[in-house]
């Protein structure tokens, strides 16, 4: 192999840096940032490689796949690799400028970004498993970094949650690996038949996998751990690891799931997802602090993915998974917006943004950008997103689900107008109010900017996942 | 009926029984006991599967670590109100009925147990550098696995430390005591290293290896901690993180290596494999042994310290 | 039956003899110091006697090796032990039983 | 001898069943401590019966690492239970100034709560001291 092998890579460059800034203890942020250039440089280099070779595949140890490890990078690894590069490095930008953010980030996150990435080029069942539970842990750890009481039962509380989760998913990995002695998802793909070991390992591995990803009536444990971790944990929480257990169930449904299996199921989890969409934007309208509303329109858009599942792959699944790359840059962004309101304000209380938009422009100026990809609306990337939905939906004649579609567009709009009509008000009273530094909004700005960006050049990154399976 | 077949009846029957009782015991106290029972009548199950490198951690972090990280919080639990700690047993027993039997259901429809992966896994031993399958499953067919895994430990470690902060906690222990404890840790820990050794050394050929080992020395230390013979060692002292790291950072290296000659991930020459998963497996010892005494920083040693009257139950 | 094999049943079934007097004696004594002397007492003689019974049917001498290693490692924990809850109950103030 | 081997762990494991119920009966902790140096002791013995078996030698270094670490819980337990009058150096554990998250916290109630049970038997002057600051009588 004459190529370097950004495979491996990806994988290897935060893991180093990972290990490196937990042993530089409280210096690890000169160390977070040469790991962020560096994993930034090998994301892209695997993007350039599968824009020209397409699949890559990478046998871990030299051991071919039933044995050994199979790495393998397709399009959606290579779309998903990226959104990590651009928003973790945010996300390191704005922790160094956020005032207050606990040293222990910096080595937290970059075994999350390890993880992430880990998880975006397995093609193994049981290697999948490791990579979630190294997510399960940094995200924990993540949450209980704010050593608040309260954070701290968010942290329990997702911790025992994603725990269970990932059980389940093992359960459903033990059985199919005991009925065909492999764990490489396209082999299992091409030996699973319909029939109990099947269905009950399938069952308990989506419904794990749904646990993870809060898909309702599961989201419970969300809200609380994205309100209460540190402001640059949650960016990376709400913006990343929160969707790391749907990237396994889209792997799962379109490589392993037989066919037969897929209508019930995925109209199942469609209708829950459906649900979910509403809800979480129902009780984001209802909340009154402005970190718990993110939370809730989180589990909002999580539940729109869900939609990939009844809808099938094509379209659907483009729309789905660049609902992901949008949301992730765009809630990324609100997360970092709200965590510099709330230090500037000193709490997050909707009623304390009133006439805050004058003193932090470019913090709002975040809000209303990303606020697009939520509602769905032109030219963001959640609008191509759900019109690439809207029409799977239209084309496969389920056009209920283009019903759920704009009814939760018209809904998040309602909660992000309710924030900047708030911000826009005159100010009750001359609260003082601290400054946002520069270093930390100009992230948040930057990022809105990528989530408006993906639906100005749509193309090529659809193009890319065009070269997936 | 065999009187294999009687064991294996009386551990399938008792376990779940005893699962249960831990559940639903409001006693905390009572509980850990059972808890502890549960630890080794699983050992013994796993004794009888022909399990044993399972039978060895369970054995290990069972009655060696577990038991005595769940009495250090007994004090830290009993202050919580009843009402928060109230286990809901009925959705418990609920839950599990209906994961067995799902479970059940696809178990009978498995196959009749085919060879599996074991031919490959034999096959492949000559060159794995080690004769026991299980290590050569761990530590080079899948050894990314392992890497990986000894990285959520890394998590784990930085987990404890936001939740327990051990940075000022040194100076509220009592100085080492000549005591019982302190007998016991002296006759007990050399024992605990050499067995560790000793298990790292037999994982190349039969079951042992760096988990078993690091829980084996994790519960030497333990001795120690609660000898007071040991103090509990900051995270933020550069020299426990080198520690913790050296492991994780010889087994990272050892996997970026081949890539630089533009081999694969964690490729090992044949020729050096038994060596490099030696020395792997020996640093590996440390991290994971370190690991779990994070879990008994000075916060938690200094609040196991509730007094005597609390031994007898309430009349 | 060679006589070797005789004289290691004997001593397993001595063994769990003992075993069987230390839960009894667990059940049937009257407080905890009196329990822990039947236990710790018989339970080590009894693991000695299935070690020794063992040990004489052994395949090689460093298995007898470790059986006796096994054994004298439960000796010291266990005598020890036994004084630790012993002197747990003591400070907690349970009085020891009186014959009435 | 095989056979017999396995009857008697069998028999052991039965043993340690009946002996479980001493776990419910108590009354107290140290009596159900016991139990745990009961299982302790039987397991070492059902495992080195296990392990002669022909193929099952490792079961032998189960039964090491049992023997070797029945003892840390019974620590564990006797800290627990019975270093409630031991000297502390400098503040007592869990005082009020602890920078602490939710556990250490705890301990406060705790140990105020336990002294005061305490200092109802025969507690020492030290923990007199906490006692003052129960929040509630001893029962």
């Amino acid at each position: 192999m004459t190529e370097p092998a950004w495979v491996a890579g990806v994988v290897v460059i935060p893991l180093v840096g990972a290990l490196i800034a937990v042993l530089a203890g409280r210096r690890a942020a000169p160390i977070a940032v040469v790991t962020a250039v560096g994993a930034a440089v090998a994301a892209a280099a695997l993007v350039r490689q599968i824009a020209r070779d397409g699949v890559v595949e990478h046998a871990v140890g030299g051991w071919a796949a039933p044995l050994g490890i199979a790495l393998r990078a397709d399009g959606l690894s290579a779309l998903f690799v990226a959104a990590v590069a651009v928003v973790g490095t945010a996300a390191i930008v704005y922790a160094l400028a956020h005032p207050g953010t606990p040293h222990r980030f910096h080595a937290a996150w970059l075994l999350g970004w390890a993880g992430l990435a880990a998880l975006a080029v397995s093609a193994d069942a049981f290697n999948l498993y490791v990579a979630l539970e190294l997510l399960t842990l940094a995200g924990a750890t993540l949450v209980a970094l704010a050593s608040e009481a309260a954070a701290l039962r968010a942290a329990l509380r997702y911790i025992l949650l994603a725990l269970a989760g990932s059980l389940a998913y093992l359960f459903g990995v033990v059985l199919l690996y005991a009925a065909h002695a492999t764990l490489e998802l396209s082999a299992l793909g091409a030996a699973v038949t319909p029939g109990p070991v099947t269905a009950v390992a399938i069952a308990a591995m989506v419904a794990g996998l749904a646990l993870k990803s809060a898909l309702f009536p599961l989201h419970g444990w969300l809200p609380p751990a994205y309100a209460g971790a540190p402001a640059a944990s949650a960016v990376v929480l709400a913006g990343l690891l929160g969707k790391a257990s749907f990237l396994v169930l889209v792997r799962l449904w379109f490589e392993v799931v037989p066919p037969s299996l897929r209508p019930d199921a995925g109209l199942l989890l469609g209708v829950l997802g459906a649900a979910g969409a509403l809800w979480g934007a129902v009780l984001a309208l209802r909340q009154t602090r402005l970190r718990r509303l993110l939370a809730y329109s989180s589990v909002g858009q999580l539940g729109y993915l869900f939609l990939v599942f009844p809808l099938g792959t094509g379209p659907a699944l483009a729309g789905a998974v660049y609902l992901v790359l949008a949301h992730a840059a765009a809630k990324a962004a609100l997360f970092m917006a709200a965590g510099s309101i709330e230090r500037a304000c000193g709490s997050d209380e909707l009623g304390a943004l009133r006439g805050l938009a004058p003193r932090m422009p470019l913090t709002f100026l975040t809000i209303g950008l990303a606020g697009l990809t939520l509602m769905g609306l032109p030219p963001s990337g959640g609008f191509v997103a759900k019109w690439l939905l809207l029409g799977a939906s239209l084309e496969t004649g389920q056009w209920w689900w283009a019903i759920v579609l704009v009814v939760g567009g018209f809904l998040a709009a309602a909660y992000v107008f309710r924030v900047l009509r708030l911000a826009f008000l005159p100010a009750a009273g001359a609260a003082a109010i601290a400054r946002a530094p520069r270093g930390a909004e100009l992230p948040a700005l930057a990022l809105a900017l990528v989530s408006l960006g993906l639906g100005l050049a749509a193309a090529p990154p659809l193009a890319l996942l065009g070269a997936g399976p | 009926m065999s009187a294999g077949l009687a064991i294996d009846a009386a551990l399938a029957l008792v376990l779940p029984v005893l699962a249960w009782a831990v559940v639903a015991t409001p006693d905390l106290r009572k509980a850990i006991v059972l808890f502890m029972a549960l630890g080794l009548v699983a050992a013994l199950a796993w004794a009888r599967l022909a399990a044993p490198d399972i039978a060895l951690v369970e054995a290990a972090i069972g009655t060696g670590v577990t038991g005595a990280l769940l009495m250090s919080c007994v004090p830290w639990a009993e202050s919580l109100t009843p009402a928060s700690r109230r286990a809901r047993a009925d959705l418990a027993l609920a839950g599990a009925l209906a994961v067995v039997a799902c479970l059940g259901w696809a178990i009978r429809a498995l196959p009749e147990a085919g060879p599996g992966l074991t031919p490959a896994v034999l096959g492949a031993l000559e060159v794995s550098g080690v004769e026991h399958p299980v290590t050569a499953v761990l530590l080079n067919y899948r050894s990314y696995d392992t890497l990986l895994e000894i990285v959520v430990l890394v998590a784990a470690a930085i987990g404890i430390d936001a939740v327990l902060p051990d940075d000022d906690a040194r100076r509220r222990l009592a100085p080492p005591a000549r005591s019982l404890v302190g007998v016991l840790s002296h006759l007990l820990v050399p024992g605990a290293v050499l067995v560790a050794g000793f298990l790292v050394w037999k994982g190349a050929h039969a079951p042992g290896g760096a988990f078993q080992a690091g829980a084996v020395l994790a519960a030497g230390g333990i001795l120690l901690l609660f000898a007071r013979r040991l103090r509990p060692v900051p995270f933020a002292a550069r020299a426990l993180r080198g520690a913790l790291l050296a492991g994780p950072l010889l087994f990272l290296g050892v996997a970026v290596a081949p890539l630089v000659r533009g081999g694969r991930l964690l490729e090992l020459p044949v020729a050096w494999a038994g060596v490099l998963i030696l020395a792997i497996e020996t640093v590996l010892v440390v991290t994971i042994a370190i690991v779990l005494l994070m879990f008994f920083p000075a916060r938690v040693l200094a609040s196991s310290r509730a007094p005597a009257a609390t031994v007898e139950d309430p009349p | 039956m060679t006589a070797l094999e005789l004289v290691a049943g004997a001593l397993l079934c001595a063994g769990a003899a003992f075993f069987l007097a230390g839960t009894v004696g667990l059940l049937r004594f009257p407080d905890v110091y009196t329990r822990l002397h039947a236990l710790t007492k018989a339970d080590n003689l009894g693991l000695g006697l299935i070690v020794a019974g063992l040990a004489l049917d052994a395949g090689s001498v460093a298995e007898a090796l470790q059986l006796g290693i096994i054994w004298s490692l439960v000796m010291v924990s266990s005598s020890l032990s036994c004084q630790l809850v012993a002197r747990a109950a003591r400070r907690a103030g349970v009085a020891p039983w009186r014959r009435r | 001898m095989a056979e017999l081997r396995a009857a008697v762990a069998l028999f052991l494991v039965l043993t340690v069943l009946v002996g479980m119920i001493r776990v419910a009966r108590g009354p107290s902790f140290a009596d159900r401590m016991l139990v745990a140096l009961l299982m302790g002791t039987t397991g070492v013995a059902v495992l080195v019966l296990l392990a002669a078996s022909p193929g099952a030698g490792a079961l032998r270094d189960v039964a090491l690492v049992l023997s070797l670490l029945a003892s840390v819980t019974v620590v564990a337990f006797a800290r627990l239970a019975a270093s409630g009058r031991e000297p502390a150096a400098g503040p007592a554990p869990g005082h009020p100034d602890a920078p602490a998250p939710a556990p250490a916290a705890a301990t406060v109630t705790v140990t105020a709560t336990v002294t005061a049970t305490a200092a109802a038997t025969d507690a020492t002057a030290a923990a007199g001291a906490d006692a003052a600051a129960a929040p509630e009588p001893p029962p």
